[in-house]
């Protein structure tokens, strides 16, 4: 095995390049992968040609890290194209485990996005009324453009994945982690969350945790909280509990609420509705008025219970 | 996940689910479903030769789980439990699908019966393929018992146990024993003295060393499961306090009954004339051999009205039960002590049922009590009568059984107020964790057959706490739920049920979002190892927990996220 | 054929499922659209289990406990009733009609009530016609 | 004691059974040589007291004061008190000496009657000085009859791991419970709470359960009972039997069934009903060919059985066993409508007692729970006609419930039955629920709803559109076809007299047949009804006049289910009492008169 | 307007025999088992009830009571023992003494010893009275003609005084009665009725009819005898005494109804007090005191009257005349007093019940039938 060379593909579907940042951010690290590993696709870092995939063997890659969710055909056609090519399959990064921040989208339907980014935004030319076709016909002959799907898919809805490495982004661990056990084979069973902690934010977040009541709830700029106790005591809404750990609990210890980009933990189907579940859970009071005006400080609740998961919760979309 | 072998039963029940569901029908389309090995439908699947069936299928098919399609669960899940256990294999291997009370018995389409009572079915069949093998556990059992309330329920419940010779703590709000009987002089029907009655139960009581009386006392708080509580009573008034904490195994509410405030029945003019007075105060009138009017001169004409706040759309709907020979009683004792005056009494139907209150009815006639009846819903009047009348007050009163209006003369008149349940019944109720009904009784386990036991395990209810009673049912109520208790004591422990929710340590993140979500306070955390976890004996399998757990480390023991996934599947 | 709607019942045991026997006891007839899931209280009703049921196609959930200050786990159904508000603003963002998603208090005692609310849900969601959210899902990858 | 005490003694009478047993003059003597008896009346049957005359009398003699004794002394109390009162001395100090409460079927009533008096005298309670003296307990319980109060207290005292012999007179426990319906007013069905209990009676390794036995003798001591109990040949082996029926399909013998109230027949060899505990056939000896030829005849269920379960050869015998408690759950019989001829039961076809109806409505009945008139059908074998219930037969247009047949009547029972106006009700609910169409009417004198939620249901009755008609209905006319029942409706004044097709006879309940041998035997009182006697109607309803004998459920007096269950399980707490602290009571007649007096001259001077 | 109750009446009732009447817990049975209960009058069940009660005015009025022949159906079938037909009876008693003007009749009910007083001094009365007149104007030994010691013409005339006297306290007694029950209650009844109607008086007069549908015929059986044996006799001795004076010889065509009479009234009232010693039949069970004084009397009467007729017939004048003066103490205060005032008076009162009752039920029934269609619809 040591003679061969890792064969190596990142791709990036709809993301919004964080991830391929965070393959960058392992700094030194990334002289040791080149050295291990041939990387045969990058888009990002590396030039490339659709064709040179095509033209590999079935399962001539080792890995693909595949990061951002499918939200074209084109996301689909290289996401099935390198299932193809590849002998593991990782969703690497949240937006290919659960769609991520692009998932947000799927509230709205795919018309209600192509009115509001091309008829309908202030930053447009007043007048134009231009939306993108899937097929123009211009003096270089026929122009396709990927299709614009309904809504946004995990990777895991249209290829199979064989890892998944959670985090927006990963932290650069990880990465160090996945492509460390990748080379060494010692990557563990096929579906495996990679590079994660088995256990809540919480767990490992210094905070400290007591009694859970709250009687109203904040956004972190309405408070000066205090920094040694748990945020969501505090009112605030911090998605820690329900979240997977491993990402070094960066956003608390920097004083703002967890978000949950890790996604659900394993015993959890459906990171939102545990969060509105525990959430809520620990209103102090009985009276359904009182309770009604506690939550109402919750704000957007799509967006706070899938910040970085409607694809991936159980209806996944909004009707 | 291995192959399950799963038997499908489907009960006709007679007819009563044969009639609206194809019980053949549902067995067939259940044998379909994967992992199902036998489907057959029977008369009466709870019969003995029903049950038979299933263990004869379990012994001969190799059956590892069992789905019952029949009556509720509440109904039969033991027996049929009981069932797999005969056979050898877990009780919890069984799920059950009601198909009678929600299916059979509400519907009317046959042919939608027919489907949803499948849809049941499957759903039991994917729920069963996730059961648990679950084993009861036991727990000691001390043989201490709380009382509360020290009337004739509470007092007859500590002397049974304390006969034999069982540690009883015997707590009494007032400063004395008794509760109502005390208030009262005689008791119907045979006319006995209630002050002896009490006299000796309480000179019993006191000559008891196993019963612990705590006079002026109150239950501040009951922690822990059956067979071992912790009550902590306060006694004492505003001055000194004193704080008894008691170890305890079981809990009986004697908690008794308040009678209903006659004021709030405007047509009476309670509180407004003078000379109409409730039950308890006429009790007082007896008991003092002074009965008279306001104006100090024995009455003439005593009427006693029945149902005050009882039998009414208006106040309580139900029958307060002991009233109506309560006022046979008074109509006695009028005659008795005032051997001159005329006594009316005013009732709607006379509930004189018990061993020896017809008779007593008929003598109250023979005495020559008039009686009236007027109509539920339709109160006698009372007013002021004139100086033309020999008498204070005029009761105006449809006659039912002689169809005229009559004016009856009153000097006084006695208001046979109906007992409702106490102001801070439900303080006691979430004190012990038991149920209260629309009228504030507390509910017992089962109407009919367990009538002193509540949902709570080693908690009891006697007395009129649960229901309007007289003295003699509250006293048989008062030993049967001894008898519940003995019988625990007698076997030293106590089972405590499989099901219950737990922690897996390994998930569990020490979040402590669930810490303060358990109403039994079982769940608790470890400081050291920043994780929670469940005291399963105290846990009464809610599921509160387990629904907010953020990380899904909460297990409910036999309604697991899997199971009620499966179900749901299933149903849809 | 007539739409008839599929709805998914959790009922507590204590006071809703009994009050739900109850009915059957008494004979009171109701619509055989709903299909009761038995959970010991009303708040081990896990918002989960909501979405699920939308996920596997119900058109209509209902969730049943006792009365506020009758839960046989003392105040089980508080929990519940602090996490409806949030779930129906949830199920809204979803596009979820709120007709769909009922809390009710049901009391051992009120089979009556039981039936009246199973009928008025049956005939509200009838009319609504059915809930989309599982065809969304299992929509062809052709039309994506 | 108070050395100036002055005490006036009163005794009076009422009239009841009680007062001719006493020897009022001897108790009378006996009273006036008590420490400071200052006065000792004797007033005779008086009908009511003069208050001012005795408040004279009081003032007079200056008594401080007044012991009333006497069968029924509560009576004369309020006069006394106020006279009391109204000589200005303390109304608290009038005490009663029931000799009702405490002589009822005493062996020395006169003897009682003293007892009772000292004490009220003295002022010590008599329940204190007259406490029998305890006695060891054998662990066994025996409970008589396998109705739901025996199968209750049999479960609850097995529950505690105590050993029980339940002796049931007929082949399955239940009783009268196992025949109903639905109960009220939740209108579960019986079926389905009892059989769950029953099969737990029949699968409980602490019960030995007895059936088609009686008990013979009984002697022995309070605590250690030796009992004999006879227990009839089944001539079919209960573990061996599978309830196939085999056996039944073959026998000829045809014969009306006890479980359907004689609605249905049944044959030689049966079940009383598919879910019978135990699971198992007996032989009706009296009516099989086989046993009553001497084996010279049929034998066909012989041939008949795989699993050779049956033995004709076998006997009679007697089981003996030791107990230290004795519960009684004999229940009752229900009242026999063919003593009212003007109802015409007996002549009417349709003319059906509640009982009768009760099996009709039941889904395991005859018909399968319709409600249909009786049929003519032709006999073959008897070549008579009779008049049946058949599934195809026609459904009355209109039922007439007549309450209280037997009861609350002075020439048959006067007391109330205290279930009927509830059975009563549920029928109509369940007439209105089979046929919506069909008019009911509840002929009543007094709607005793009395219960946890029966109010209600009266009320849920009549808005489903049952006539309700208060006043007892005198009689039933017609033929065979069509009925009159005619009726006072008191409310609306009109003397109804309504066309039906089916009178429903809601008869009252009486002492299981055999009770009076039972008292006999157990040495117990019954009461003027023939109800076994409670020790004290207050605060014994279970308890004996003898010690470690218990009485539960209806045969004390009627009950509905709830109560009987609530008795039944009271009972259990005097018996396991007992076991736990291995002391029971003696019986109440062990005391003797004078050592009552010295219990009570000790607590007088202990009180004071 | 609502009636004011009278718990004392009760009490007042209880001297005529009504003291069962408390028992009564108005299960209705009574009413249904009575044969003459039918609509408009549902008795005794109502009846009882007023009494009960206390509503005087209603009970006076009412004329239920006189329907009522005391068959004991009601009674029998009593769950309370409250014995309605016994209290129907009494309250013809307090009926009897309410529409007597003078109050006498109220005494006699209330004390039996008064009534025997009155009965005493009026025999006393009576035999002197007789004794003196006889004595004066005739010779003891002398039965009939000049010297005759009671002449027929003078005892005739004594008859004819005392039941003109008589007459007039019965008349004003029915129309006490008429008063109470029909004229001063709401119901209308057209004089044309009244008219139209009238044969009903002698036709329940005479033949008792109505007792008849009883179920036990004995009773009725035994009445009649007794009524048509005492109107025979009446009649007989008003318009025929001086037939029954002249002899010795038998004048066959009064005589022979005489002696028919006399062994109706003996063996009637020889019947009645036999049954009343051994309460036999349930209207036997109860007895009031003037219903021995009336029977005794009854008896006395009759067989005074046969004894000294056999004397007379057998010559033995004297010894005829002696009874005769017996015979005389017997039937003038039987007449005066209890025709009157007492039980003999519903000789008249209850046919002129039955004929009230049919022209108030007729009336009762028409306005029912016009103002309340829908309380009908409900019973049908």
């Amino acid at each position: 095995m040591a003679e061969r060379k890792l064969q190596v593909a990142l791709y990036w579907g709809a993301a919004c390049g964080g991830c391929d940042v965070a393959v960058l951010d392992t700094n030194e690290f990334i002289l040791d992968v080149a050295a291990a590993a041939d990387i045969r696709l990058w888009p990002i870092a590396v030039d490339g040609k659709y064709q040179d995939v095509e033209a590999m063997d079935d399962a001539e890659l080792d890995v693909t890290l595949f990061n951002g969710a499918v939200r074209n055909s084109e996301n689909e056609h290289v996401a099935k194209l390198l299932r193809r090519k590849s002998k593991i399959m990782v969703a690497f990064g949240t937006c290919a485990h659960l769609g991520g921040i692009p998932g947000l989208a799927n509230q709205f339907s795919r018309e209600e996005i192509m009115e509001r980014a091309y008829l309908n935004n202030p930053s447009l030319e007043v007048g134009n009324r231009t939306l993108p076709q899937t097929q123009t016909d211009c003096a270089a002959g026929q122009l396709e453009i990927p299709r614009f799907y309904a809504r946004v898919y995990r990777l895991a809805d249209v290829v199979e994945v064989d890892y998944t490495v959670p985090g927006c982004p990963p932290h650069p661990s990880q990465v160090k982690a996945v492509l460390t056990a990748v080379v060494t084979g010692t990557l563990p069973p096929r579906g495996a969350v990679v590079g994660a902690s088995e256990r809540a934010v919480c767990d490992d977040c210094p905070r400290k945790k007591e009694e859970k009541r709250v009687a109203r709830f904040y956004r972190p700029w309405q408070i000066i909280q205090d920094p040694e106790r748990c945020l969501l005591e505090q009112g605030i809404l911090c998605a820690g509990s329900v979240t997977r750990s491993g990402c070094g609990v960066r956003c608390p210890n920097s004083n703002m609420p967890c978000r949950g980009c890790y996604g659900p933990l394993p015993n959890v189907r459906d990171q939102g509705a545990k969060f509105i579940s525990a959430v809520s859970s620990i209103v102090d009071s009985k009276d359904p008025e009182e309770i009604d005006r506690i939550l109402a400080g919750v704000p957007d609740i799509m967006g706070y219970a899938y910040r970085f998961g409607l694809p991936g919760s159980l209806l996944q979309r909004s009707l | 996940m291995e192959e399950r072998r799963i038997g499908v039963y489907v009960c006709n029940c007679g007819t009563n689910i044969a009639k609206m569901v194809d019980c053949e029908a549902v067995a067939r389309e259940a044998e379909q479903l994967p992992g199902v090995v036998a489907a057959r439908s029977y008369k009466y699947m709870c019969s003995n030769p029903g049950q038979e069936m299933i263990q004869q299928d379990i012994r001969d098919l190799k059956l590892d789980r069992v789905v019952v399609a029949a009556c509720s669960p509440r109904m039969h899940e033991l027996t049929f439990r009981g069932a797999l256990q005969g056979a050898g294999l877990n009780p919890y291997f069984l799920e059950m699908a009601n198909i009678r009370e929600q299916c059979s018995w509400v519907h009317e389409d046959a042919r939608a019966a027919t489907s949803k009572a499948a849809a049941l079915t499957r759903a039991a069949v994917k729920r069963v393929v996730f059961h648990e093998p679950l084993e009861k556990r036991y727990v000691d059992m001390c043989p201490a018992t709380l009382v509360i309330g020290g009337g004739v329920a509470g007092i007859t419940a500590a002397l049974e146990l304390a006969g034999a010779d069982q540690p009883v703590y015997l707590v009494e709000r007032e400063d004395h024993l008794g509760g109502n009987v005390a208030r009262v002089d005689l008791t119907a029907p045979y006319l006995d003295s209630a002050r002896d009655i009490l006299a000796e139960r309480i000179a019993r009581v006191r000559e008891n060393s196993n019963i612990r009386v705590l006079l002026e006392s109150e239950v501040q708080q009951v922690t822990g499961f059956v067979g071992n509580f912790t009550a902590t009573i306060r006694t004492g008034r505003d001055g000194e306090v004193a704080t008894t904490e008691a170890r305890i195994g079981s809990v009986i509410v004697c908690t008794g009954y308040q009678p209903f405030d006659a004021a709030r029945v405007q047509s009476y003019g309670y509180g407004w004339f003078p000379n109409v007075v409730t039950s308890f105060d006429f009790e007082r009138m007896l008991r003092s051999g002074r009965i008279v009017t306001d104006k100090g001169a024995p009455p003439r004409y005593v009427a006693i009205v029945h149902c005050i706040g009882s039998r009414s759309q208006e106040f309580h709907p139900y029958c307060s039960r002991v009233c109506c020979m309560t006022a046979l009683k008074y109509a006695h004792e009028a005659k008795s002590a005032l051997p001159e005056a005329y006594v009316y009494d005013l009732y709607i139907d006379m509930h004189a049922f018990g061993k020896g209150c017809e008779d007593f009815y008929r003598r109250s006639a023979e005495i020559k009590t008039i009686f009236l009846m007027y109509r539920k819903g339709s109160a006698p009047e009372i007013r002021q009568a004139g100086p033309k009348y020999d008498c204070e007050m005029l009761i105006r009163v449809n006659d039912q059984l002689s169809g005229e209006e009559v004016d009856i003369p009153a000097d006084l008149v006695v208001l046979m107020v109906g007992m409702e349940s106490r102001e801070d019944a439900g303080k006691v109720a979430r004190m012990v964790n038991i149920s209260q009904d629309k009228d504030g009784w507390f509910i017992e386990s089962h109407p009919k057959l367990d009538p002193v036991a509540t949902t709570t395990d080693g908690v009891f209810i006697a007395g009129a706490c649960q229901a309007p009673k007289d003295i003699t049912d509250s006293v048989a109520q008062a030993r049967a739920a001894a008898a519940r208790i003995l019988g625990k004591i007698a076997r030293g422990r106590i089972e405590v049920d499989a099901v219950f929710a737990e922690v897996d340590e390994e998930r569990c993140s020490g979040c402590r979002m669930c810490n303060e979500l358990c109403p039994y306070v079982a769940i608790e955390y470890d400081e050291t190892k920043k994780r929670s976890h469940v005291i399963s004996a105290l846990c009464k399998a809610c599921g509160t927990c387990v629904a907010s757990c953020p990380s899904g480390a909460i297990k409910a023991r036999h309604f697991t996220d899997q199971q009620i996934f499966a179900q749901i599947e299933g149903v849809l | 054929m007539d739409f008839e709607p599929k709805i998914v019942g959790f009922l507590c045991n204590w006071c809703s499922y009994t009050g739900a026997d109850l009915a059957g006891t008494s004979r009171i007839k109701y619509e055989p659209n709903v299909r009761v899931i038995r959970v010991m209280c009303s708040a081990r009703v896990d918002p989960t289990f909501v979405l699920k049921a939308f996920e596997q196609g119900a058109d209509g959930v209902l969730i049943c406990g006792c009365h506020p200050g009758d839960c046989h786990y003392t105040e089980g159904n508080y929990k519940t009733m602090r996490r409806f508000p949030l779930l129906k603003r949830l199920l809204g963002d979803y596009g979820i009609e709120p007709e769909r998603v009922r809390l009710e208090w049901v009391s051992a005692s009120e089979g009556h009530r039981f039936a009246e609310i199973v009928n008025d849900m049956a005939a509200k969601i009838r009319a609504m016609g059915p809930c989309l959210a599982r065809p969304a899902l299992t929509e062809d990858p052709a039309q994506r | 004691m108070d050395a100036e005490a002055r005490i006036g003694v009163y005794l009076c009478r009422r009239g009841t059974g009680i007062a001719d047993a006493v020897d009022f003059h001897a108790v009378a003597e006996y009273v006036a040589k008590a420490h400071g008896v200052r006065l000792v009346r004797d007033l005779g049957f008086l009908p009511a007291l003069d208050p001012a005359e005795l408040a004279a009398e009081i003032a007079r003699e200056g008594l401080d004061t007044v012991v009333i004794a006497g069968d029924s002394p509560g009576f004369f109390k309020p006069a006394f008190t106020r006279a009391m009162a109204d000589a200005g001395g303390d109304p608290l100090r009038v005490r009663l000496a029931s000799f009702r409460e405490h002589a009822a079927g005493m062996r020395d009533a006169t003897d009682r009657a003293k007892a009772t008096l000292a004490c009220a005298v003295l002022g010590v309670p008599y329940g204190l000085a007259a406490l029998p003296d305890t006695t060891s307990v054998h662990p066994d319980t025996l409970i008589i009859g396998g109705g739901v109060a025996g199968i209750q207290a049999a479960l609850e005292v097995a529950g505690a791991d105590k050993k029980v012999y339940l002796v049931e007179r007929t082949p399955t426990i239940g009783g009268h419970m196992a025949m109903f319906d639905k109960t009220f007013p939740t209108l579960d069905c019986a079926a389905c709470i009892l059989t769950p209990k029953m099969v737990a009676v029949g699968q409980h390794d602490k019960i030995e359960l007895m059936t088609c036995a009686e008990v013979q003798e009984v002697t022995g001591t309070p605590g250690s009972y030796r009992v004999k109990i006879l227990q009839r040949a089944k001539r079919v082996d209960a573990d061996a039997c599978v309830a196939c029926h085999a056996c039944m399909e073959v026998c000829p013998v045809s014969v009306p069934s006890e479980f359907d109230d004689g609605v249905t027949t049944r044959k030689a060899i049966f079940m009383a009903f598919p879910q019978a505990v135990p699971n198992a056939y007996v032989i009706d000896a009296e009516h099989c060919t086989y046993v009553q030829s001497d084996g010279q005849r049929c034998g066909a269920c012989l041939k008949k059985c795989a699993k050779e379960a049956i033995h004709f050869e076998e006997t009679d015998r007697v089981v003996e066993v030791e107990v230290g408690n004795i519960i009684i759950a004999t229940g009752y019989d229900i009242f026999d409508a063919r003593r009212i001829e003007r109802y015409g039961y007996g002549t009417y076809p349709n003319v059906v007692t509640a009982l009768e109806f009760e099996r009709l409505t039941n889904a395991s009945g005859p018909t399968g729970g319709a409600i249909v008139m009786k049929t003519k059908k032709h006999n073959r074998r008897t070549k008579q006609d009779e008049w049946v219930f058949a599934p195809d037969g026609p459904r009355p247009k209109s039922i007439a419930i007549i309450h209280c047949v037997g009861s609350r009547d002075a020439n048959f029972n006067p007391y109330c039955s205290r279930v009927c106006c509830m059975y009563s009700l549920k029928f109509a609910h369940l007439v209105k629920e089979k046929l919506p169409d069909a008019q009911c009417y509840e002929y009543y004198i007094d709607m005793r709803a009395f219960g946890k939620g029966y109010e209600e249901f009266f009320e849920r009755i009549k808005e489903e559109g049952v006539f309700v008609v208060r006043g007892r209905s005198a009689k039933v006319t017609g033929s065979e076809d069509s009925l009159v029942v005619r009726g006072e409706d008191i409310l609306s004044d009109k003397l109804l007299e309504f066309p039906v097709d089916m009178v429903l006879l809601a008869v009252g309940l009486e002492p299981a047949r055999g009770s009076e041998k039972l008292a006999t035997l157990l040495r117990i009182p019954r009461d003027q009804d023939g109800w076994f006697s409670e020790a004290d109607y207050n605060t014994d309803p279970t308890g004996t006049e003898r010690g470690g004998i218990y009485v539960a459920g209806v045969c004390q007096g009627p009950k509905d289910i709830p109560d009987t269950v609530a008795q039944a399980a009271a009972v259990a707490a005097r018996v396991l009492r007992s076991i736990v602290s291995g002391r029971g009571r003696d019986s109440r007649d062990s005391v003797s008169l004078p050592e009552i007096e010295r219990r009570a001259r000790e607590r007088a001077g202990a009180s004071t | 307007m609502a009636i004011l109750a009278n718990p004392r009446l009760v009490g007042e009732l209880e001297h005529y025999g009504a003291g069962d009447v408390v028992k009564c817990y108005h299960c209705g049975n009574c009413s249904a088992a009575c044969p003459f209960s039918k609509e408009p009058f549902i008795f005794p069940r109502k009846s009882m009830r007023y009494l009960q009660m206390g509503l005087e005015d209603k009970l006076r009025g009412n004329l239920e009571p006189w329907l009522c022949y005391y068959c004991g159906e009601c009674s029998e079938q009593c769950p309370r023992e409250a014995e309605p037909g016994e209290v129907m009876m009494s309250m013809r008693r307090w009926l009897t003494a309410q529409y007597d003007f003078t109050g006498i009749s109220k005494l006699f009910y209330k004390s039996w010893k008064a009534e025997l007083s009155a009965i005493v001094a009026v025999a006393l009365l009576t035999g002197l009275g007789f004794w003196w007149w006889g004595a004066t104007h005739g010779d003891i030994r002398h039965y009939d003609g000049p010297q005759a010691f009671l002449a027929s013409s003078f005892v005739h005339a004594f008859d004819w005084i005392m039941g003109g006297v008589l007459l007039a306290l019965l008349l004003t007694n029915c129309a006490r009665m008429w008063w109470f029950s029909m004229g001063r209650s709401r119901i209308n009844v057209p004089l044309t009725e009244y008219v139209r109607r009238a044969w009903l008086l002698p036709v329940h007069f005479l033949t008792q009819k109505r007792y008849r549908e009883c179920e036990k015929k004995r009773p009725w059986a035994v009445h009649l005898a007794l009524m048509l044996s005492y109107v025979t006799m009446l009649v007989l001795i008003m318009f025929f005494l001086h037939a029954f004076q002249e002899g010795p010889e038998i004048s066959w065509p009064h005589h022979s109804l005489g002696y028919l009479a006399t062994i109706g009234l003996i063996g009637a009232s020889v019947y009645a007090l036999r049954g009343r010693i051994r309460r036999s039949e349930t209207h036997y069970k109860h007895s009031h005191e003037t219903d021995w004084i009336f029977l005794i009397l009854l008896l006395y009467v009759a067989v005074t009257g046969i004894v000294q007729h056999a004397l007379h017939r057998f010559g033995a004048g004297h010894a005829a005349n002696i009874l005769y003066l017996a015979h005389m103490m017997g039937v003038v205060p039987m007449l005066v007093l209890e025709v009157p005032f007492s039980k003999w008076a519903h000789l008249a009162y209850r046919p002129l019940a039955m004929y009230f009752s049919e022209l108030q039920g007729a009336a009762i029934l028409a306005r029912e039938k016009s103002a309340a269609p829908a309380v009908r619809a409900r019973a049908a």
